[in-house]
């Protein structure tokens, strides 16, 4: 039964990834397609110090998630100047930059071939080497990731955030500092990417910079709207189903000359039909 | 008849906000249509426009019902529409909106080309190339009564036309409406709370409440009336 | 007892590999189908489950676990450097035997005793090119690459074995995957007067030949079998460019059943994964022949107690690389020609 | 004594344009000022310039005598300056009254730190906060429109929820841009009324209002700007019956 | 000599991405629509040019189909799709990933018709090369490239401001609301921007793989760098997406001279981020 252990243990690495992107893009309305390269960093920073045997494995993690945090503050920041669209263009060159330093800067990532081998997790001492293991302590990350989703988000903190999406004057005029709370959520969601790093980093032992790229950045975003953009169980439900979708597509029988182009164009089409027709995304509420 | 509805039921969703609503205008009769905040003023008038697909009743307009046709068709008809709060092109200059809004409506011998409008607001001559958002509240809302009466409007609905304007503008602007009205047949439904004003010029007044018609008589019955309770 | 045997293979079938993972999704298929046809290994049909990583490690690990868990597959077909060293560790826990017939870092050598490659690592090319070309008196070089693990793998190699061969390295410069503007890259190399250009790259080679062209670029053009592509040496652009190739030959007949089947060539990903198919074919009979279980770890033992494979090519695992004839071939007037016959070890 | 509100030849130019030139008034504390005029006399824009959405080109503001001179608009709503916005700028994807809870002063919660570690607290503080925010919107009148999405109210509805918000700041100086413009007679005197409440608690309000029955009614003194300088002020009796000012605000055109 | 011909090939590819950029802006401008899916109609334009080739057609034959095919798909894209969701009023984010949606659906049933592998054009004039003068070299495509490009930019520039649907093209991004009820049929407008933003980026995606092949998922780095382009040039501005997609090529190529290759585009793009803070409004945007 391993697979399905690793598929919930991906999954929920992603659905730490998807409250990330979630709170950013969703609730705050930073429209940041970088998440990946700020996901890539806590990896790589945990991969380094399990690698060299610097220390174990939680406090490998938090320094990840306070890298991460840092990171993605500083990333975010032009967002504070730049507004709506023109803070894309920031958050592309941050991520091209990412994959460029991932994929040339070898003896710090591997380069892109990747780091080989990495240790699996480990508590207090003990190593967890069995995927029961490895899938509890995804799990419980992912439950962590939710509860402080869903307090915040009940908070004064949440609403705040959801003003600021829709206009920052008038949320200056209410008395509230706009560059906090900004920073605030890039903090958050830059300790969750760290997180979700840290663990796939242990979980598949091997990272490489294909992982990290805009592509990733892009499916986050997927994930997220597919799930239902600004909600709890959205973040939840969009990685669950997205990553089964291409297990559950090699699952349809096409003749096989064009099988791999089908599925990708079923993929889409489904895309489609899906924003059409529920275009709140699955756990989304009627506009 | 210029304007009539029949029991006309309008709403959001599953919620009916008016029903029940008829009445009929004759060319060149001004009608205020007053009535408390939220009453269902601006829904009575979207359905008419076309904005709103009415749960039930008719419209006619000429004698012709349009209850099917598209907002295009109906603006094309005559049935004009100044907004309640955004009625204008932000982004575009001030004569950028004037002439993008009359080269689709502006025919040989309409009623009001762009001449017409800077002679109404020479204000708006003034700041023609200021781009229409950065103006004040006032400027702008000239711009937008500007917008919606360019062509020949023949029955022309004015969503709170005074709010923002001055008193001066306010008194000049209902004057412009009487005269048009009467010299060019012109039907117009004014939706407006500050009530003084628009009584002065109406030929009669609706009033509504809570999505119903409460009241339906010529001004001087409106005054005397008990129905002043509802402001 | 006619049973199914079931296989895996994990390839990119979609996404910008997926040109090469579909002629190694081709090879398989065709060597199965011929060998079902031919009435299975020893009565047995043979069924292989095809799953797209998109050349993703992550998908990687979720095909690799779908296949162990759900269908308890003993052999996995794999592709791309980065998915089968992901990949790697797994096979060693579950003991399932990984298969590698396309991808070609280093690294792969020493990955996990159950990853099997049946093609030489890009190291073992480039001593070869690199030792030929400084016998041939070109000691001044510049390295195009790709700016992936594949084209990186290379360009370390060549600035390994290049100087170690007698040569200098003057000059390098990356070119992105999937895309086919190599100018800028050219012209900065043609500035460091290099008397030859080693390549590193793993499409488009064409393309680059004929702005090398357009370009009046006059020095030598060298690299290893990822410049084998038949629309190259076919172009009037190619001539002279010199590359070694790891031999495998698909006799007439076969080339062209393949070529009625499926409507294109039989290009060098089909014939090689054609090839690790029949070697695992030969294994898998072989455990039956002796009434053995088919587990990985069986296969993995009976692929080197046989040791020696005859299919399209002799070959040979001494280690987990296989040791392959190495060619070093000139393209000339539209044919590829072979000069000189080596092998990868 | 200082003044209690004061700006001091303020000049904003837009392009060729000023908008305020060498403006300059004082507003009492504990009275309610009228800032008429006709439109485009600069009134959004010295509203724009007290509360810091505005650098003017030269003069200052001080509050309290204090300047406020490069203030970020939310220290000044922290020193107690709160505005309404003529053209309302609701969160129309919010609850009525999830505008008003926004609007409200530090609250815990309002950061993650207090929300992930003391969340029974923060969920005290907010039913506290909602209850608050319950009366505020029954002071205006929007009591039963609460949990209506903003985008969903009418625009008399939204007016008043504007008010509501300006309220929820708690701050002492409030500056209303046209309350009264497209409120219905009964909602009118409700504000009317509860802008002399609000007086009588000891607020200070600035407010621009073309409608002049209004001014009649509420103001204790009226400033009246033209081409963005001050031309008068006097009590609202003053204002209505100087001629000149008539001809310019009243009579013939602008 | 290095700097000059690195250069003229910044200039070449700079045009193409920037009618890239400006078709992309047009539609973005007007509907707010990231329309990723451009990269799609893109590449297909190039792929029915190619088939009409091999079916015999004359050249101009089959570059005006490939334009007309284009400019129909992207009319559909907007009439069938866009506008529906518009109708159940779907955010941004959700035209977005229905726009990836329709772009791998387009990409794939090429590379299901064309398989994945590069497709090279066979006309033996695009391939004549032409000496410029200082040692520069440019093919007949490449110099084909810049003349229709910039022909293109300047018809776009009359178009825009020149013509009544320019200006209501524009009105309609600035209130569509408001577009419907003085009948400026905001629909209509948003197919006839597709139809013509999709014409438009016909021509570099003809141009393109002329010189350097087909590829059915290849659409998609052009228009980063187009999006790119638009956003700092300034959202609006037509001459901002034209000129600074042909910045940032040059930067790119001529960053060359100054960095080593892998470093090249995470540099330039640094360069964008840090120029975004000085200027976030994009160079060419009208002042507020
Ligand atoms: N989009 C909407 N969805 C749901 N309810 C709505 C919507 N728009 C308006 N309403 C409700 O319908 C009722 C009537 O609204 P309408 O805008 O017609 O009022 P009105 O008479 O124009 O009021 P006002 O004078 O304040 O403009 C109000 O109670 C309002 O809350
Ligand atoms: N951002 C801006 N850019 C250019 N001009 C502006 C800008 N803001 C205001 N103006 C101009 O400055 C003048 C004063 O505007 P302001 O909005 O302060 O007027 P107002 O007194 O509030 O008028 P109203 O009663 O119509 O709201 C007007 O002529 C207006 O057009
Ligand atoms: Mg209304
Ligand atoms: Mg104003």
């Amino acid at each position: 039964m391993d697979f399905w252990f690793s598929y919930i243990a991906l999954a929920s690495i992603y659905v730490l990834l998807g409250l990330s992107t979630n709170l950013l893009v969703g609730i705050a309305g930073i429209f940041s397609v970088s998440q990946a390269a700020v996901f890539g960093v806590g990896a790589y920073i945990v991969a380094f110090f399990l690698m060299n045997e610097t220390m174990s494995f939680l406090p490998a993690l938090a320094i990840a998630a306070l890298c991460c945090i840092a990171l993605n503050i500083l990333v975010t920041l032009p967002a504070l100047r730049v507004s709506g669209d023109y803070f894309v263009v920031t958050s592309f060159g941050i991520q091209l930059l990412a994959t460029a330093v991932f994929t040339n800067w070898t003896d710090g990532t591997g380069g892109a071939n990747g780091l080989p081998g990495i240790p699996p997790p480990d508590l207090a001492g003990k190593a967890l080497e069995s995927s029961g293991e490895v899938v509890s302590l995804c799990v419980a990350g992912m439950g962590l990731g939710c509860l402080i989703f869903w307090l915040v988000m009940r908070a004064p903190f949440g609403r705040l955030l959801r003003a600021i999406r829709e206009d920052e004057l008038a949320v200056a005029a209410a008395g509230k500092s706009v560059l906090r709370a900004k920073v605030s959520a890039a903090a958050l969601a830059g300790a969750f990417a760290g997180t979700a790093g840290g663990l796939y980093a242990t979980f598949l032992s091997f990272i490489d910079p294909s992982s990290f790229d805009l592509d990733s950045s892009i499916l986050l975003l997927t994930m997220v709207v597919v799930g239902g953009a600004r909600t709890l169980a959205g973040s939840i439900l969009g990685p669950f189903l997205l990553l089964a979708l291409p297990q559950i597509l090699t699952l349809v029988d096409i003749p096989t000359t064009v099988a791999a182009a089908a599925r990708q164009l079923i993929y889409g089409v489904l895309l489609i039909a899906f924003m059409l027709f529920r275009p709140q995304g699955l756990a989304g509420e009627k506009l | 008849m210029m304007l009539a509805l029949n029991a006309l039921e309008s709403g959001y969703g599953a919620k009916t906000v008016v029903s029940n609503v008829s009445f009929s205008l004759a060319p060149g009769q001004i009608l205020a249509f007053l009535g408390h905040n939220g009453a269902g003023k601006t829904t009575t008038l979207k359905s008419i426009m076309g904005l709103l697909r009415p749960t039930a009743g008719e419209i006619l307009f000429d004698g012709q019902n349009i209850g099917r046709l598209s907002v295009a068709d109906r603006v094309a008809l005559g049935v004009r529409l100044l907004p309640e709060g955004r009625g204008i092109f932000p982004d575009l200059t001030v004569a950028e909106n004037v002439s993008v809004v009359a080269a689709r409506n502006v025919g040989a011998g309409a009623m009001f080309d762009v001449p017409d409008i800077y002679k109404l607001f020479p204000v708006l001559a003034e700041r023609r190339d200021t781009r229409a958002g950065s103006m004040s509240g006032g400027q702008q809302q000239m711009l937008a009564l500007s917008l919606a009466i360019l062509g020949t409007p023949r029955c022309l609905m004015l969503d709170e036309p005074s709010i923002g304007l001055a008193p001066n503008l306010v008194e000049r602007m209902f004057e412009q409406v009487r005269d048009v009205c009467k010299s060019h047949a012109m039907t117009a439904v004014l939706v407006e709370q500050n009530v003084a004003a628009a009584m002065k010029i109406a030929d009669r007044v609706i009033i509504m409440n809570s999505g119903r018609i409460v009241f339906d008589g010529d001004p001087d019955e409106a005054r005397a009336s008990n129905f002043w309770s509802y402001y | 007892h006619a049973d199914t045997i079931r296989f895996g293979a994990i390839l990119p079938l979609t996404g910008p590999g997926a040109g090469i993972g579909t002629q190694q999704m081709r090879g398989i298929q065709f060597a199965v189908e011929k060998a079902n046809a031919a009435g299975g290994v020893h009565g047995n049909t043979i069924e292989i489950l095809f799953e797209d990583n998109q050349a993703k490690p992550d998908q990687s690990i979720l095909s690799f676990n779908k296949l162990a868990d759900l269908q308890h597959v003993p052999m996995i077909f794999s592709a791309y450097s980065g998915p089968s060293l992901a990949m790697a560790p797994l096979a060693t826990r579950k003991k399932i035997l990984l298969v590698n017939a396309g991808a070609q870092a280093d690294k792969l050598a020493t990955a996990s005793p159950y990853l099997v490659n049946t093609l030489p690592t890009i190291g073992d090319e480039i001593k070869v090119i690199s030792k030929y070309l400084a016998g041939e008196g070109k000691k001044q070089a510049a390295i195009l690459f790709e700016n992936d693990a594949a084209g990186i793998a290379g360009r370390d190699d060549y600035q390994k074995y290049f100087p170690e061969a007698g040569g200098t390295i003057l000059a390098q410069e990356p070119t992105q995957f999937g895309q086919t503007d190599f100018r800028p890259a050219l012209l900065k190399l043609a500035d460091a007067k290099p008397e030859v250009m080693l390549v590193s790259i793993t499409a488009a080679a064409l393309q680059m030949a004929q702005q090398y062209k357009q370009l009046g670029l006059n020095f030598a053009v060298a690299g290893t079998t990822f410049l084998q592509d038949p629309t190259l040496v076919a172009d009037p652009s190619s001539e002279g460019i010199v590359h070694t190739q790891v031999r495998i030959d698909a006799p007439p007949e076969l080339a062209a059943e393949f070529k009625a089947k499926f409507g294109v060539e039989m290009e060098f990903f089909v014939r090689q994964y054609y090839n690790a198919t029949q070697i695992i074919l030969a294994v898998t009979d072989r455990l039956l022949t002796e009434g053995k279980p088919i587990t990985g770890e069986s296969m993995h033992d009976m692929l080197f107690t046989i040791g020696k494979f005859q299919g399209l090519i002799p070959l040979e695992f001494k280690t987990n690389t296989a040791t392959v004839p190495l060619d070093i071939n000139v393209m000339k007037g539209g044919k590829d020609v072979t000069i000189k016959q080596m092998s990868s070890d | 004594m200082t003044a209690y509100l004061q700006a001091s030849g303020v000049d904003v130019s837009f392009g060729g344009l000023k908008a305020l030139n060498d403006c300059g008034f004082t507003v009492q504390q504990g009275k309610i000022t009228c800032l008429v005029g006709p439109n485009g006399a600069g009134k959004t824009t010295i509203f724009n310039v007290i509360t810091g959405f505005l650098r003017p080109g030269a003069g200052s503001v001080s509050f309290k005598g204090q300047t406020l001179d490069g203030w970020k608009p939310q220290a000044i709503v922290a020193a107690g300056i709160a505005r309404t916005f003529q053209n309302l700028r609701l969160f129309v994807d919010l609850t009525a009254i999830d505008n008003v809870l926004a609007s409200m002063p530090a609250q815990t919660g309002e950061e993650p730190v207090a929300a992930i570690f003391r969340p029974f607290h923060v969920a005290s503080a907010q039913r506290h906060r909602r209850v608050e925010a319950l009366a505020i919107l029954n002071r205006v009148g929007l009591i039963e429109r609460a949990n209506d999405f903003t985008r969903n109210l009418s625009y008399g509805e939204q007016k008043l929820l504007t008010i509501a918000r300006v309220l929820a700041t708690g701050a002492e100086l409030i500056l209303l841009d046209e309350p009264a413009s497209g409120l219905s007679a009964g909602a009118l005197d409700g504000v009317m009324a509860l802008l002399r409440r609000l007086q009588d608690d000891g607020k200070t309000l600035l407010v621009v209002e073309h409608n002049t029955r209004v001014v009649q009614q509420i103001a204790d003194d009226v400033l009246f700007l033209h081409q963005g300088h001050l031309m008068a002020q006097g009590t609202p009796e003053a204002i209505v019956n100087d001629p000149a000012l008539a001809e310019i605000y009243f009579g013939g055109t602008i | 000599m290095l700097a000059l011909q690195l250069l003229c090939n910044g200039i070449v590819t700079g045009c193409a991405l920037g009618i890239v950029a400006v078709s992309f802006s047009l539609v973005y401008a007007t509907t707010k629509i990231f329309h990723v899916a451009h990269a799609g109609v893109y590449t297909m334009s190039g792929y029915v040019a190619w088939s009409l080739l091999r079916h015999g057609f004359p050249a101009p034959i089959a570059f005006v189909g490939a334009i007309a095919a284009a400019t129909a798909l992207g009319a559909l894209i907007q009439g069938v799709l866009y506008a529906r969701l518009e109708r159940r009023r779907a955010t941004h984010l959700v035209v977005l990933i229905a726009s990836l949606g329709t772009l791998a659906v387009i990409q794939n049933i090429l590379a299901a018709v064309f398989t994945a592998n590069i497709l090279q054009f066979e006309l033996p004039w695009g391939s004549q090369v032409f000496h410029l003068g200082g040692n520069v070299r440019l093919t007949m495509t490449q110099l084909l490239t810049v003349l229709v490009n910039v022909a293109a930019y300047g018809g776009v520039m009359w178009f825009s401001h020149g013509t009544i649907l320019g200006k209501q093209i524009r009105a309609v991004a600035s209130n569509p609301f408001l577009a419907e009820i003085v009948r400026l049929q905001p629909r209509r407008v948003h197919i006839y921007v597709m139809a013509i933003a999709s014409a438009l980026v016909c021509l570099p995606g003809i141009l393109v793989p002329l010189d350097f092949g087909l590829q059915p998922y290849n659409g998609v780095t052009p228009l980063l760098t187009a999006t790119i382009a638009m956003i700092a040039g300034g959202v609006g501005s037509i001459t901002g997406a034209f000129v600074l997609a042909i910045v940032i090529t040059e930067l790119q190529n001529m960053s060359l001279l100054f960095i080593p290759g892998e470093w090249s585009i995470g540099v330039t793009f640094f360069i964008f981020v840090v120029f975004m803070l000085f200027r976030p409004t994009g160079l060419f945007a009208a002042a507020r």
